[in-house]
């Protein structure tokens, strides 16, 4: 069995790298994965969590898989919009002030 | 009971249906709605004097879910005012058909006096604190329309400054009075006035009393004014109405120190206690600086605004001392000023219209050739505006000062003394100032530019507020033991 | 007390007050004015000599309620009238001459189109100092006390078109509201250190405490008032300028009202007012400053009216100075007598130099000069004025003036303070400053003009036997002439206005109607009362032992005469005859600018008026600066948090984990 | 997985399954028969009506009680669970919902766009978020219904196609998505901290007394509150705000200003019900969250010269308004949330219809810019009369008792847990607030300039307001009197 130290660890730095990639990146699509890494530390801390406690609801990995569910659904309007975006401006520059 | 909600009634249908009323019909509608607006008055005024009679009690369930209740009831302290709102709200707009408001609809115009009554009288009537403040905001918006499209035609930029202080200042005191009143009423338990009155802060430790006393004098004290938070009362002055001018010096800033009678001298004795030097303090600084103000302004509805401020500091000083004296003293003065500055707003009011300015540099035919009529209502005025014994402004600064010379045990005697020492000065000042002005506009040889005297509904409002002016100077008690019983419940001392 | 006098009482305040307020109604017309304005000083002197009657014959004297109590928790304030020996007296006098001075009116405002209003302001004025008089109550004393003053400054403002009788006007009330300051406070210590406004119980209570601090300062306090009313150093200087008001004003002002108030209130306040030592001693060095100085200043004057006003500072300080003098047992009599004495004479002066100012249009000394000559009938009550006010024997002045130096003896003699010294010092010095300036008025009344000189050459000679013989006709004529109009008025009357119209016709462009039968009443009953006013020690009706200290009397009437030659020697006989001309032309006008009083007082304004500089700026620059700042940083927020707010989304994000951070940080921290 | 089979009570459920039903019914029916446009208007209204009558059963219920589904049959906890407070705003939103889509009501006049289904249905996709969100007591159920309210908006928001509606998409994207992930590590935490999937007190009082798991909860709350505070526009998770619905079109604003907030509101009152056992403390972020948006709302208010960025920035101060009381931690300040929130919702709905109908009527470019309203009380008084009052109830002023009566009942909490620092901000926030609405109310009750009068008489206006439009306006108008004369019909929504 892994320490649960391990998993954390992880959780945190994806999430950092996460905060920092929608910090940092500039390109729409680049933070677009920089929420991902966020939702995926999230999920891995539903995991790991489910894992540790396991409760009869299996909460923490039915909720990862709700979480999945989502971020497909969110990543669908993003990119859509993301390219509604580009065919208006001509590139996905977010610090790009707005019209 | 009927009678006090047909009261409240009558002035909130008639000033909604007045504004709603298109402007379609300007000018037709200009006497109507003079004629509309002066019944509804009459009719509310005798209404108001009936329940001042028969003093009844109105208990209806409003807001359940805030344990807000309609509470109206009338008790000696509101009486004087009551009637005093009434019989202003008539004058107003009898004084209107001299002057007919120019600037925009008069459906509009009368209107938005009725509401001022409303308001007023809804503030003096209730007797749940959360409905006092709901009243208390009801004047906010129909005085900000008076002011800013009623006000002085000459300078927009002058009429936003004034309107915009105005109602923002208000409202910044009355927010801080509203936190004042919910952490009063969620302290105790009760919204109830009267109640809390009774309570006499029973379980409220001093540092809670003095927290909620302190909120609630700031915010009482602005709408007072009360120095230092008076600037915005003169240019508001200086560009209302006349109407407007007169509902607010004469009602509006006696609902500050109502309140303050209500809902911190009652309720919060010990908190009031202890701020009690400091605000008589300011009172008393608000007594020399209006009065030294006034000595040196030019524009003459400012100077009558800044000796308002220098009236109210004695009202203000009159409450500190919490003494039966001072309390009585507070209310006597809070009509007379009420009776003055509505006189002296009329009057001058007319001046600005005759002169097109109410500038005391320039030289004007002087009133007593021209215009005896306005020259005497301008002595008296000016005469109780000194405080001549005799007239209605002696009485409430004459005990005002006597109760600071001798305040209640728990107040700093020295200090009080001192107080009381230096409201005696601001006497001498206000007749500096009163005379000052008499001998500018009174007196003098010039006889042009011409102007016609007061007359019809002008004199009349006049001279009805002249002889206010003396019949409550000669006969004091007529306000006096109305509010005697009251107040002595208040201080809870026994009259010897 | 029988409802009779209860009624009465009240009537006697109420009368003049109502005829004030009918007054102004009335306005416009003459005749309904004078009626109205002298009914009530008739039903007034009616009432009031009922309550004299009623006083001394049934021993009647108490309260008399009036608008009932105030419900003042703590305070009581009664508002009682009190009627006893005291007020009853004044009450009558007051009534006597108001009565004599609204007659007099009706003649002298002849041709003002403010006669209705300045009737029915002296009716008020009346009211007041009725009120002052017969007070039981210190708010009472203070509401009619600061009546009495409003009316002066409508008075001595009448001629409003005149801006220097507004300025006067003006300056009359500042500098007596000014001194009613410590009035005020006074009256507020009495009546809290009593619980009361009621006179006598206060009293009653502050008696109880003799030595209190409380009462020496209530009592100082009051003393400033009294000083501001009755124009006594350093706010005398009112009272001269004062003299821009119709005659008949100045009249009531000087004679038994306004200034004399001062005397009456602490007259009323004695049984307290001897307990302070200290205020004592205050009273008497202002009072003694006061008497000697403006009688010097009085000699100086260039107008006569002046003369007359600073006679009056002087005189009402010999007045005030008995009650700083007078022991417990003497009381507050001689002050009293010296009230009533003075009312009449000075009343009396007033009136006469009025009619006088009216014939020769003017009242300036070379105006006047020579006027009693031309005008013989002004003769006799001038010269009774004049030496009722030099205090010769036996008028009334002399009695009145026997009755304080004997105060001050018996001061000495009982007490041996130093009050009693400088008081005795400062009237004996008076009396021949008074003598000395009497005698120069009535030099230059009496001297003939230069054409008359030069054209009849014997005429100076003449002059002096005339002067020699008035003074003469004077001990003896005042039974017969002054004596004559009440008892036959009508047949005095007709010819002497046959005289006046020779005067009339001989003055064509002056224009001002024939004097009325009841103005020359008016005159003809105070010359009267000034020459047999003495007489009253005799009576009840003062409080008083009749005695004269003899040793007192002798010696002030050689210093009178002794002034009297001096002054005489010392007149030119060219010019006007003024003897005030000695001093030379520099210091009379120094002496008509009162000493330069007036400029200390524009000093001292002007400093209140820098002081209201300040706070005006001070009102826009620092109390509203606040006000506007909140505008100001308001717009600095708004237009940082434009420049902050750039549009772009990624920043958008990095505020967002910023806030993160900050809530996270402070979530956790603060838990 | 255990035999958990959940009942449902599709009764209870309804004002969820409504909306969700409708939407997909839309798109049904826009499958079925294309180029039909009214019908799916009407049939999204229809599905609005029914699940706000499903809502009529939890209004107004006694403190405790519930109604509840989705129950575990072992353990009792549900996942669904509408206290009075969520029904009301389960109503509010579905009453939102429907005013939008009165708005944005096809004129047959103008060419379709072609995309109306879509429009309609995730409006109603949408608005089922917001309903479900209410009700959600468990981490899965709420993230979903969350994100559910949330995504439509977006889609809305680009679907005109402009260049300023994908700039302000792209905004109102960008946070959301980053919000979200911040959600997700909330709910994360949230499990980690309490071993829970169910947002309930007992969850969160099991935490109290473990040090190490405590911190791991006040995490997970501070990262709720960020992410919620993204929705309801909080300083400094607002920016996006301007921007979205500047280049929204003006139904989608009005949405985003009414039924967003409702679903964010109810996502955190969730939230904080759950950890209210934990004491005040915990929320100190809110309070500064709540004075931040206030200030810098009415500030920037202050500045916009486009009447939807001033609404837009309006929302940033009022929101900081609904959060204030949650800083106080009781049901009190639950109840006040929320009845904060309805009072605003309807009022802002208000001033919307009315700058729609003006669109509709003036045109865009004079209907966004402030300086095109002018003199509007002399061209449309009627109109004019209704934005008034939705202004003065946003500013809190009488006669829009209702605004006025929110911010008593917002202050309220705050005032009983003695937080004076906050209430002061509060209060001068009040006073911001007023400046901000009545420059707005001021520029509307101008004069008319005389040039514009004639160059633009009332007659020429070339095409009135669409009757849905109007009935928007004189429903919201209605319902804004209505609750003005009697508040307590939107107070005894939420509870007694």
């Amino acid at each position: 069995m892994i320490h649960l130290w391990l998993p954390i660890a992880l959780v945190c730095v994806l999430a950092g790298a996460g905060a920092y990639g929608v910090i940092a990146r500039r390109n729409a699509v680049l933070v677009l994965i920089g929420v991902e890494l966020i939702l995926n530390s999230a999920n891995l801390l539903f995991v790991t969590m489910g894992s540790v406690r396991g409760d009869t609801l299996r909460t923490g990995q039915v909720l990862t898989l709700f979480l999945i569910t989502i971020a497909a659904a969110e990543i669908g309007v993003a990119l859509a919009l993301i390219l509604a975006l580009f065919r208006k401006r001509g590139h996905i520059d977010l610090s790009e002030p707005g019209a | 009971m009927v009678i006090l909600l047909a009261a409240l009634a009558i002035p909130a249908l008639t000033g909604t249906a007045l504004i709603l009323t298109g402007r379609d019909s300007v000018r037709a509608s200009e006497a109507n709605a003079n004629l509309v607006s002066l019944v509804a008055s009459i009719a509310t005024a005798a209404l108001v004097v009936a329940t001042v009679v028969t003093r009844p009690k109105v208990d209806y369930q409003w807001l359940p879910s805030l344990g807000v209740r309609w509470q109206f009831s009338v008790d000696g302290i509101s009486a004087p005012l009551l009637i005093l709102t009434a019989a202003l709200g008539i004058a107003v707009v009898v004084h209107a058909r001299s002057y007919p408001p120019h600037g925009g609809s008069p459906t509009t115009f009368y209107g938005c006096l009725q509401l001022v009554e409303l308001g007023a009288l809804a503030t003096f009537l209730s007797r749940d604190a959360v409905v006092f403040f709901l009243s208390f905001e009801i004047v906010l918006i129909p005085m900000w329309v008076l002011i800013s499209r009623f006000g002085d035609s000459h300078d927009l930029p002058a009429r936003v400054d004034a309107s915009g202080r105005f109602v923002l200042y208000t409202v910044l005191g009355s927010t801080l009075m509203l936190v004042g009143i919910l952490a009063l009423v969620h302290s105790s338990g009760t919204a109830n006035l009267d109640a809390l009155a009774a309570a006499r802060g029973a379980g409220l430790d001093r540092s809670t009393q003095m927290v909620i006393a302190a909120l609630l004098l700031v915010g009482l004290g602005i709408k007072i004014p009360m120095w230092p938070f008076h600037t915005w009362l003169p240019p508001a002055h200086t560009i209302a109405p006349t109407a407007g001018s007169v509902l607010l010096a004469a009602i509006l800033l006696k609902m500050g120190t109502y309140g303050i009678v209500r809902l911190v001298i009652a309720p919060l004795p010990i908190g009031f206690g202890a701020l009690a030097p400091v605000f008589a303090a300011a009172g008393v600084v608000g007594i020399l600086w209006g009065g030294l103000a006034c000595l040196v302004e030019n524009d003459l509805k400012r100077l009558i605004a800044y000796s308002s401020v220098a009236h109210m500091g004695f009202v203000v000083l009159g409450l500190s001392s919490g003494t039966t004296v001072g309390l009585q003293a507070a209310l006597f003065a809070n009509i007379a000023h009420g009776v003055v500055s509505a006189l002296l707003f009329f009057l001058v009011g007319g001046l600005k219209e005759r002169w097109g300015s109410a500038d005391l540099a320039t030289a004007r035919a002087a009133l007593r050739e021209v215009s005896p009529r306005l020259g005497l209502a301008l002595v008296v005025g000016f005469a109780a505006s000194l405080g001549l014994p005799g007239l209605v402004g002696f009485w409430g600064e004459f005990l005002a000062m006597y109760s600071a010379w001798s305040p209640a045990a728990d107040r700093p005697e020295g200090f009080m003394r001192v107080l009381a020492v230096l409201a005696v000065t601001g006497t001498a000042v206000a007749a500096g100032y009163s005379l000052r002005v008499l001998r500018l506009i009174w007196s003098g040889d010039r006889t042009t530019p011409a102007h016609v005297d007061a007359h019809g509904g002008e004199w009349s409002v006049l001279a009805v507020l002249v002889a206010a002016v003396l019949v409550l100077g000669v006969a004091p008690g007529i306000v006096l033991n109305t509010t005697s019983k009251d107040v002595s419940v208040i201080t809870s001392e026994v009259s010897r | 007390m029988s409802e009779l006098v209860l009624q009465a009482t009240r009537l006697v305040v109420l009368a003049p007050f109502v005829a004030s307020v009918l007054g102004l109604f009335v306005a416009r017309r003459r005749f309904a004015s004078a009626v109205i304005a002298s009914t009530g000083a008739v039903v007034t002197l009616l009432a009031g000599s009922y309550l004299l009657y009623a006083v001394h014959h049934d021993s009647l004297a108490g309260e008399v309620s009036t608008i009932g109590a105030l419900p003042l928790g703590q305070l009581r304030m009664p508002l009682h009238l009190l009627v006893d020996e005291l007020s009853a007296i004044v009450v009558f006098a007051v009534g006597i001459v108001g009565l004599a001075i609204q007659l007099f009116t009706k003649w002298y405002l002849h041709g003002d189109d403010r006669y209705g209003v300045f009737t029915g302001t002296v009716s008020l004025f009346l009211a007041g100092m009725l009120l002052v008089v017969l007070s039981g109550d210190l708010v009472l004393t203070l509401v009619g006390w600061e009546v009495m003053g409003w009316c002066s400054y409508l008075l001595i403002g009448h001629y409003s078109r005149k801006d220097s009788a507004s300025r006067a006007a003006t300056k009359a009330f500042l500098v007596t509201r000014f001194a009613d300051l410590a009035f005020v406070i006074g009256l507020i210590i009495l009546a809290s250190g009593a619980g009361t406004t009621n006179i006598r119980d206060l009293m009653a209570t502050w008696s109880g405490m003799p030595g209190s601090t409380l009462l020496t300062a209530a009592l100082i306090c009051l003393l400033s008032g009294i000083a501001g009313k009755s124009a006594q150093f350093p706010f005398h200087d009112w009272l001269p300028d004062a003299m821009e008001g119709p005659t008949p004003a100045s009249a009531l002002i000087h004679a038994a009202t306004m200034v004399a108030a001062g005397t009456f209130v602490l007259a009323r306040l004695f049984p307290i007012f001897v307990l302070s030592d200290p205020a004592r001693l205050i009273l008497a060095v202002i009072t003694a400053v006061t008497m000697i100085g403006a009688a010097i200043l009085a000699f100086g004057q260039s107008d006569l009216k002046r003369l007359l006003a600073y006679s009056t500072i002087s005189q009402i300080a010999i007045m005030l100075s008995a009650l700083a003098v007078a022991p417990v047992a003497t009381g507050s009599g001689p002050a009293v007598l010296y009230l009533l004495s003075h009312a009449m004479f000075k009343a009396l002066l007033f009136l006469a130099i009025g009619w006088l100012s009216v014939l020769v249009a003017g009242t300036s000394a070379i105006a006047l000069a020579g006027g009693v000559r031309h005008h013989k009938q002004l003769r006799v009550p001038l010269g009774v004025g004049f030496l009722a006010l030099a205090g010769v024997p036996p008028l009334a002045g002399f009695v009145a003036k026997e009755y304080v130096l004997g105060a001050a003896h018996d001061n000495i003699s009982e007490l041996g303070s130093a009050t009693g010294w400088i008081v005795m010092v400062a009237v004996g010095m008076s009396v021949v400053l008074t003598a000395a300036y009497c005698t120069r008025a009535w030099l230059i009344l009496t001297h003939l003009s230069a054409e008359e000189e030069v054209t009849h050459e014997a005429a100076i000679q003449q002059a002096d036997a005339i002067e020699d013989v008035s003074i003469i006709e004077i001990f003896t004529e005042p039974a017969s002439e002054g004596g004559i109009p009440p008892d036959s008025a009508p047949a005095s009357g007709s010819t002497v206005t046959d005289v006046l119209a020779e005067d009339v016709h001989a003055e064509p462009e002056h224009g001002h109607a024939d004097i009325h039968r009841s103005a020359r009443l008016s005159v003809g009953v105070l010359a009267f009362l000034s020459v047999v006013g003495g007489l009253i020690i005799f009576t009840p009706l003062v409080a008083v032992e009749p005695h004269i200290t003899w040793w007192l009397a002798a010696s002030s009437f050689v210093l009178i005469v002794a002034s009297w030659a001096g002054v005489r020697y010392l007149a030119p006989v060219d010019g006007i005859g003024d003897a005030a001309s000695r001093l030379g032309a520099d210091r009379m006008e120094l002496f008509d600018r009162g000493l330069g009083a007036d400029g200390v007082y524009v000093a001292l304004a002007s400093q209140v008026v820098r002081l209201a500089d300040i706070v005006v700026v001070a009102d826009r620059q620092v109390i509203d600066a606040y006000v506007r700042g909140t505008v100001v940083v308001t717009r600095w927020i708004g237009v940082t948090g434009e420049r902050v707010h750039t549009r772009k989304p990624s920043s958008y994000l990095v505020w967002l984990l910023v806030g993160l951070l900050v809530v996270g940080v402070v979530g956790v921290t603060s838990w | 997985m255990s035999q958990a089979v959940v009942a449902v009570n599709a009764g209870v459920l309804l004002p969820v399954l409504a909306p969700a039903i409708g939407a997909a019914a839309v798109l049904v029916v826009d499958v079925v028969a294309q180029r039909l446009r009214r019908t799916h208007y009407l049939i999204a209204l229809v599905s609005l009506v029914v699940g706000a009558v499903g809502t009529f059963a939890g209004l107004g219920m006694a403190a405790g009680g519930v109604r509840q589904t989705l129950c575990l049959p072992d353990g009792g906890q549900c996942m669904y669970a509408a206290d009075s407070v969520a029904s009301g705003l389960q109503l509010a939103a579905l009453l939102a919902a429907g005013v939008t889509l009165l708005l944005s009501w096809p004129d047959d006049k103008k060419q379709s766009s072609g995309n109306t289904a879509v429009i309609v249905s995730l409006v109603l996709a949408a608005t089922a978020g917001a309903t479900a969100v209410a009700g959600a007591r468990d981490l899965g159920s709420w993230l979903v219904a969350l994100e559910l309210a949330t995504l439509p908006t977006v889609a809305l928001v680009a679907l005109r196609g402009a260049r300023s509606a994908i700039s302000g998409a792209i905004a109102l994207l960008t946070t959301a998505l980053v919000s979200f992930g911040l959600l997700a590590l909330a709910a994360a935490l949230w499990f980690t901290a309490t071993g829970s999937g169910f947002l309930t007190p007992a969850a969160a009082l099991a935490v109290i007394d473990d040090p190490t798991r405590r911190p791991i909860l006040v995490l997970s709350v501070a990262l709720v509150v960020a992410g919620i505070g993204f929705k309801l526009s909080l300083v400094p998770f607002h920016a996006w705000t301007p921007e979205a619905y500047d280049g929204a079109p003006l139904p989608i604003a009005a949405f985003l200003a009414g039924v967003s907030k409702i679903a964010a509101l109810g996502a955190l009152l969730i939230v904080i019900r759950a950890i209210a056992p934990l004491g005040a403390p915990a929320l100190t972020t809110i309070a500064i969250v709540a004075a931040a948006s206030m200030t810098l709302g009415n500030i920037m208010a202050l500045r916009q010269d486009s009447v939807v960025r001033l609404l837009a920035w309006s929302t940033v101060a009022q929101a900081g308004w609904v959060v204030m009381p949650l800083a106080a931690a009781s049901s009190a300040a639950v109840f006040a949330s929320g009845a904060y929130l309805l009072a605003y919702v309807l009022a802002t709905l208000l001033a919307f219809a009315v700058v729609a109908a003006l669109v509709q009527t003036r045109g865009a470019a004079r209907a966004r810019d402030l300086s095109g309203y002018h003199g509007l009380v002399h061209d449309h008084p009627v109109l004019a009369a209704a934005l008034g009052l939705a202004l003065l109830s946003l500013a809190g002023l009488p006669p829009g008792v209702l605004g006025l009566v929110a911010k008593v009942t917002a202050l309220r909490p705050v005032v009983a847990s003695e937080l004076w620092l906050l209430a002061v901000v509060a209060a001068v926030n009040a006073v911001l607030g007023v400046a901000v609405y009545l420059r707005w109310l001021r520029v509307v009750m101008a004069t008319a300039e005389p040039e514009t009068d004639k160059t633009a008489p009332v007659a020429a206006l070339a095409p009135s307001a669409h009757p849905a439009t109007l009935v928007a306006v004189g429903l919201a108008a209605l319902a804004l009197v209505v609750t003005s004369i009697n508040p307590q019909l939107i107070l005894g929504l939420l509870g007694s």
